[in-house]
């Protein structure tokens, strides 16, 4: 049935994904929680300007200079909808859309002034392809791992810590701010920390596997998560869980899909088939109590005295 | 139609001893037909691929029946957003030599097949073998050279040492007959670019410009001496002013120019907004036809092979433009006059 | 390529051209681009309002599996590549996403957000799937399908002007026929439903004419210019009006203005591309309504609060002095005493100070000694009577949100029948101009029958 | 009518009173350009149950709210507990209106709970055991400890503002703002919530309460403000609860309302309602 499935290449597209899925899943929870969903898409659009700019500065195509163009982008993203949001009072979807498609004009412009003649948009220069990760290997201590392998590593550390340590206070934040002010608890510089994990997440990740995986992988899981569990820290969990389940049947289908179904031996894109598979799988899950079969937990629980 | 003009090329390749593969490898189903090729074929065969059309039309050429080739982009595809899929990918691994254009026309995946760390045991950029020189710097960019290289068919013919060179280390037993294949080949490109010239040349000085949907043809309108306008730059992303269309208008009506061409690959929006522009002065201007840009024509055609495609596109531009073109192209012109001077291809300086 | 950005010499008779519209392109972009801007800020205020602003971005995106899909479809059938074909495709996914996201908001209890989010992804998924077949089973028509749906704006053309129009006015008939409908559905769903407005109905109208918006948009200027095109406009226009019917009007006029300022931009100089120009001079707009807006903008809403501030400021000044004067007869009056009245700065007290001397009511006699101008004293005597009527009028006869009521803005005169104003100066026993009265300060007690506990 | 002169600067001038729970002085907010709140002065002592009282519109949430600092004062200066509002924000108890959260959100009535005490956590400092144990008793003591793991929408409206109340109660604050909580909850829960209250009050606790219920207000508080957008009224109940002050306070006939709305309308004063 899978005739080609090679663990030295399909075993790395697995791990990768399934890393991206895990790192996705603290950030994605919260964005969730907080009714920031769009934000990853947002910011896979907001990039552009600090690409353009991070060439700009470095006159290169490759390194450091763009990623960090793009992180910086994306986090500019998260503080001016902040800002419009908070100080102008603008709605919270029509702030994120203002800030994106300015700041992606303002990229549009910058390329065609300082590098028409370059190809330089994402689709070349930012966003990877999960597909290529297992051709770029570095050496680590004897071993041939893939080159993003120790970035995501290190995102997911740097995440998993800052969120470990501060999680009372980001979801206090989150959830009741005039609260958790009254608990000492700085909620703008929290707010901030997590739109930094967030950019800084979306920009590694698109960097390593495309943006598609990734806005599936951030919404999707925790969204299902959601739909089972009534506690955020499950949700974080079983996000993650539900998320390396995608990555895993994600590339299976791509790979194997094809075959299965027209008998016909070329796999299709594993990022598009994750984020298929993905929402497919919330469509089954929110129709499992319109068709009788319920949750553990039902939806409808507002009741008044 | 379709049998007569396959009919036309497998006479006009027989020389080189292409046909074959030159008909296997644009088969549509390329990993089925590679799968078949190697139970036709007795010997184990060098494993071949290639990125684009252009490159693995080359390298057919060269290899003969020695191996056979797989091109990733199948035809028709804009490198630019080619995505390769897990199958492509395992492709890659299997193969023996994979031959790439370079210069970030792949993107992603020429960064993987020209990276360090790469898993590919042999990979050449065709494109970056040339030298510095032949190279098209669009604006003062420094190190970023316009990829579009196989549009100059004297440069795309020096490129075939490098794939010579390729296929020597992979399959040392069969240099001589790379070697071979390759004069053959080059002679056969010289004759080609021949005819280009003297299509360009046909055409009226004044009337040498040449106005398309995007920046790909500055190597051709170099080797050629034609004046070149893209109305959007190279990045997939970028897009015209109003200012530059206004110009481009302006121009088509000062100038008189009868046609501008519309490419396979980009939408051909911009060419009819710049018709209706010079229609408003006054002056009509005509779609002079389809040209291949990124991409070679449907397979299993003429336009599907690298001479196909540059015949095409010069007889295109020839006849828009009120050159004098044969009424067979390229083709039709080799069998006049093509053979007896391609000894003396003038691209060898160069390379 | 890319020349310079700014104009020189020759170009200011070439601004004259492009305002005069004189190029043909320019004629047709300007045409264009200023009707999609009309019909985008139209239907995003309702999106806006029903906090769907990013369905734009979600229609988008959901329409590249039905291109891919139409393309494969076509092929099979053995056509062409016809555009029309394509963007049958499209709409038919755009709608059906619409659709996912209508029924997922339904049936789960996920915010809006997370299922446009969610929809995005699966169909933007399912489109790069459908793309790496079509590059694989190959086809000379393929090449930049993901960009052939998305047009450039600089390079509309006529019929698409008129695909605009005629859209356009479709959006525009369905959006005036149903507006007070649709207004309710984005106010209050619960009220719209109650009279028998179908919710589900009216929202699958909206995502009609937002499925049709991004199709005209997207193929004459491209994704993010339409998400843009439905975003900014309405976001500008909540700065300058509350009413819904003139946020759809200012809202489509911004659209229509960015889009006019944003192609002549365009045209001004090379290198500009349109789509970009015209987002950027809308977000240029929206940062002009966010500063200066009318309702919301910042700088009138600081303004407000200085002015608040300021005539606080001056009231407190003006009565403290006049009080004094009741109290110990004594005209002047020093700084640190002032200072000693109620609680303020020394900076506040010396800023009304200086502010009062501008106007003349009050007089520096020598440095740090102060008193009150003949004209500070008719307008200390006016302020307090006007104070005092008003915060009487309430407590006798009006349960009013009195919040609403400035005593110091509005004059009594002004609002209150002159018959009632006199028989509030005979209950509070102040008459025009007499003289002060007596306690201008605690004016709450004006009412008290006993004596609060002085505090603490 | 005589009215009782008080010179109230004279009297009061810039000092706070160090011992008054909440003290305010001039204090003028607004929104927009129409002041919401005039020239407040007011202290309310220590160790009372103190009810703000008065009708829609007339600045009992804005008034705490600027106590707070959360919106921006024109001008008046206000000391709680003797200090600064900054500076004693840990001994400040705030319960918002139940609908200044979103009761989606994924936690439940004890993670509700044990937010009150994050500031006695500290930072990078796990919720322990302990903690849990201090806001289940503050869970039963309001009567909830069997809903202690629910998520937070599914309990009724009464029971949510249990959950706020029981949040307060682990804070330990000297000083308790609560914004309304018996809006709308049913009788148990009201009467839950005041025993609450009482035995904060009882363990020499301040409690400023939004409240609207006049039927209710004399029995349960011993302080009471009296607030129309100016002070009308502060004292303690027994002597401030008083016809003329609730009169006045509420206005007399409701005609005369429609009378000044139109004409601030045809002023041109811009009267929303």
């Amino acid at each position: 049935m899978l005739p080609d499935w090679q663990w030295s290449y399909d075993g790395w597209i697995v791990l990768v994904t399934s890393l991206v899925a895990v790192i996705c899943a603290i950030p994605g929870s919260f964005l969730l929680v907080r009714r920031q969903a769009m934000l990853g898409d947002a910011i896979s659009h907001a990039v552009l300007p600090g690409i353009a700019i991070g060439f700009l500065i470095s006159g290169d195509r490759g390194g450091g200079w763009m990623l960090s163009g793009a992180i910086i982008a994306g986090l500019t993203t998260t503080v001016l909808t902040q800002f419009l949001r908070g100080i102008a009072g603008v709605e919270r979807g029509a702030a994120l859309g203002v800030v994106f498609s300015t700041l992606f004009a303002l990229g549009l412009l910058l390329i065609v002034q300082v590098a028409d003649s370059v190809e330089l948009d994402p689709a070349c220069v930012l966003y990877g392809q999960v597909e290529l990760v297992p051709l770029d290997l570095i050496d680590i201590g004897g071993i041939q791992v893939p080159r993003v392998l120790p970035a995501l590593i290190g995102v997911l550390l740097a995440t998993g810590l800052v969120v470990g340590l501060v999680w009372k206070e980001l979801v206090v934040s989150s959830f009741d701010p005039a609260t958790a002010q009254g608990q000492g608890v700085p909620t703008a510089i929290m707010n901030q920390i997590l739109m930094v994990l967030v950019a800084t997440a979306c920009v590694v990740a698109f960097e390593s596997v495309g943006s598609i995986l990734v806005i599936a992988l951030l919404v999707t899981p925790a969204a299902i998560a959601r739909l089972f569990t009534d506690r955020l820290l499950r949700v974080v969990v079983i996000s993650a869980a539900i998320g390396i389940g995608f990555s895993m049947l994600g590339h299976f289908a791509a790979v194997a899909g094809p075959t299965l179904i027209f008998d016909r031996q070329q796999a299709v894109s594993t990022a598009g088939m994750t984020a298929v598979v993905a929402t497919i799988a919330l469509g089954i899950v929110a129709c499992l109590p319109v068709i009788g079969i319920r949750g553990r937990r039902q939806r409808s629980h507002h009741y008044r005295t | 139609m379709q049998m007569s003009s396959i009919t036309v090329r497998l006479m006009s390749f027989a020389a080189l001893g292409l046909a074959i593969s030159v008909f296997q490898g644009c088969g549509e189903r390329t990993a089925e037909t590679a799968s078949e090729a190697k139970i036709e074929d007795s010997s184990p065969g060098l494993e071949i691929v290639s990125t684009t059309g252009m490159i693995g039309d080359l390298v057919r050429g060269v290899v003969g029946d020695r191996g056979d080739v797989v091109v990733l982009m199948g035809e028709g595809v804009d490198p630019h957003l080619f995505s390769p899929t897990a199958s492509h990918v395992r492709r890659l691994l299997a193969a023996d030599v994979v031959f790439h254009n370079g210069l970030m026309l792949e993107g992603r995946m020429g960064t993987v097949l020209g990276g360090e760390g790469g898993r590919i045991e042999r990979s050449i950029a065709v494109a970056e073998t040339l030298p510095e020189s032949r190279l098209l710097h669009p604006d003062d960019a420094g190190t970023h050279a316009d990829p579009h290289v196989w549009m100059d068919v004297t440069a795309w013919s020096s490129t075939i040492e490098s794939i010579v060179r390729g296929l020597c280390e992979a399959d040392p037993e069969g240099c001589d007959t790379f070697k071979a294949n390759g004069r053959l080949l080059r002679d056969e490109l010289a004759s080609l670019d021949r005819y280009a010239r003297s299509v360009v040349d046909s055409i009226p000085q004044d009337r040498r410009v040449l106005v398309t949907a995007h920046d790909a043809f500055g190597y051709f309108g170099r080797a050629y001496g034609v004046e070149v306008h893209g109305i959007q730059g190279l990045s997939t992303e970028s897009e015209a002013g109003l200012a530059d269309m206004n110009r481009l208008v302006r121009m088509l009506a000062d100038r008189g120019i009868p046609a501008i061409f519309v490419e396979s690959s980009v939408s051909e929006k911009n060419v009819l907004a710049l018709v209706e522009g010079a229609a408003s002065l006054d002056h009509d201007v005509v779609v002079g036809g389809e040209l291949y840009s990124d991409a070679m024509g449907a397979p299993e055609t003429w336009e599907g092979t690298y001479p196909g495609m540059i015949d095409h596109n010069v007889s295109t531009i020839g006849r828009a433009l009120g050159g004098r073109v044969p009424e067979g192209g390229y083709r039709e012109w080799r069998e006049s006059n093509g053979s007896e001077d391609a000894g003396d291809p003038p691209g060898e300086a160069a390379g | 390529m890319s020349g310079p950005i700014l104009a020189t010499g020759p170009e200011t008779e070439g601004l004259l051209r492009i305002l005069l519209l004189q190029d043909f392109n320019t004629r047709i972009v300007v045409a264009g681009a200023m009707l999609l801007g009309a019909v985008g800020g139209l239907v995003g205020t309702f999106l806006m309002f029903r906090r769907r602003a990013l369905i734009g971005d979600v229609l988008g995106h959901a329409m590249l599996p039905g291109v891919a899909g139409a393309f494969l479809l076509l092929q099979v059938l053995g056509f062409e590549r016809n555009l029309p074909g394509l963007l049958t495709g499209g709409a038919v996914a755009a709608t059906l996403a619409g659709l996912m996201v209508l029924g997922l908001r339904k049936i789960t209890r996920l915010g809006d957000d997370a299922v446009m989010a969610i929809v995005l992804s699966g169909f933007f998924g399912f489109g790069v799937v459908l793309l790496s077949i079509v590059q694989t089973t190959g086809g000379g028509g393929q090449a930049g399908l993901e960009d052939f749906v998305f047009g450039k704006t600089a390079s509309m053309v006529t019929a698409d002007v008129v695909v605009i129009a005629i859209g356009g006015l479709g959006v525009a008939i369905v959006g005036s026929i149903l507006f007070k409908d649709l207004g309710l559905l984005c106010f209050d769903e619960s009220f719209s439903a109650s009279i028998g407005r179908p919710s589900g109905l009216l929202d699958l109208v909206l995502l009609t004419m937002a499925v049709l918006t991004a199709l005209i948009g997207l193929q004459a200027v491209g994704l993010v210019l339409v998400v843009a095109v439905m975003v900014i406009p309405p976001a500008a226009a909540r700065f300058i009006t509350d009413d819904l019917r003139k946020t759809v009007l200012w809202s489509s006029g911004i659209g229509a203005t960015g889009c006019w300022i944003g192609v002549t931009l365009s045209a001004v100089a090379p290198g500009l591309p349109a789509g970009a120009m015209i987002v950027l001079s809308m977000a240029g707009l929206f940062v002009v309504t966010l500063v200066l807006g009318g309702r919301r903008g910042l700088v009138p809403g600081w303004l407000l609060a200085r002015r608040v501030r300021r005539r606080v400021g001056r009231d407190h000044l003006l009565r403290s002095m006049l009080e004094h004067r009741e109290l110990t007869g004594e005209s002047e009056v020093a700084v640190e005493t002032i200072l000693g009245f109620r609680v303020w700065s020394a900076g506040e007290v010396s800023a009304s100070l200086r502010a009062g001397r501008r106007v003349g009511e009050v007089v520096e006699v020598e440095p740090g000694r102060w008193r009150l101008s003949e004209r500070g004293e008719l307008e200390a005597i006016a302020l307090v009577r006007n104070h005092r009527l008003w915060e009487y009028y309430l407590l006798r006869h009006a349960d009013i949100a009195a919040s609403h009521v400035d005593r110091a803005a509005d004059r009594i005169e002004h609002v209150l029948d002159p018959v009632l104003v006199r028989s509030l100066e005979v209950e509070v026993g102040a008459a025009i101009g007499a003289r002060a009265p007596e306690s201008p300060h605690p004016l709450g007690d004006v009412a008290s029958v006993e004596e609060p506990e002085p505090g603490g | 009518m005589h009215v009782p002169p008080r010179h109230a600067d004279a009297a009061i001038g810039p000092e706070h009173d160090p011992d008054a729970a909440v003290s305010i002085h001039d204090m003028t907010v607004a929104y927009q350009r129409r002041p919401v709140l005039w020239d407040l002065d007011l202290d309310i002592p220590r160790g009372v149950l103190a009810a703000v009282i008065g009708p829609n519109g007339a600045g009992k949430s804005t008034m705490i709210k600027a106590c707070l600092g959360l919106v921006p004062k024109a001008s008046g200066s206000v000391r709680l507990l003797g200090g600064r509002p900054r500076a004693v924000r840990g001994r400040i108890g705030y319960v918002p209106q139940r609908e200044s959260v979103d009761w989606d959100f994924p936690v439940s009535a004890l993670d509700v709970v044990c937010m009150g005490m994050y500031r006695r956590i500290g930072w990078f400092r796990p919720v322990r055991r302990r903690h849990r144990d201090a806001a289940m008793t503050a869970l039963d003591r309001v009567g909830l400890a069997d809903f202690a793991k629910r998520q937070i929408s599914r309990l009724s409206g009464g029971q949510q503002q249990r959950v706020f109340l029981a949040r307060a109660l682990v804070q330990e604050a000297d000083l308790y703002f609560m914004d309304e909580p018996f809006a709308s909850v049913d009788a148990a829960t009201e009467s839950a919530i005041l025993e609450v209250l009482r035995e904060l009050r009882d363990g020499g606790r301040t409690v400023v309460v939004v409240h609207h219920d006049l039927q209710t207000a004399r029995e349960y508080f011993d302080w009471l403000v009296l607030l129309n957008t100016r002070l009308v009224a502060s004292g303690a109940m027994g002597t401030t609860w008083t016809p003329g002050n609730l009169r006045s306070t509420y206005g007399g006939r409701l005609t005369l309302l429609e009378d000044v709305g139109r004409a601030m309308g045809e002023a041109g004063g811009g009267i929303k309602r």
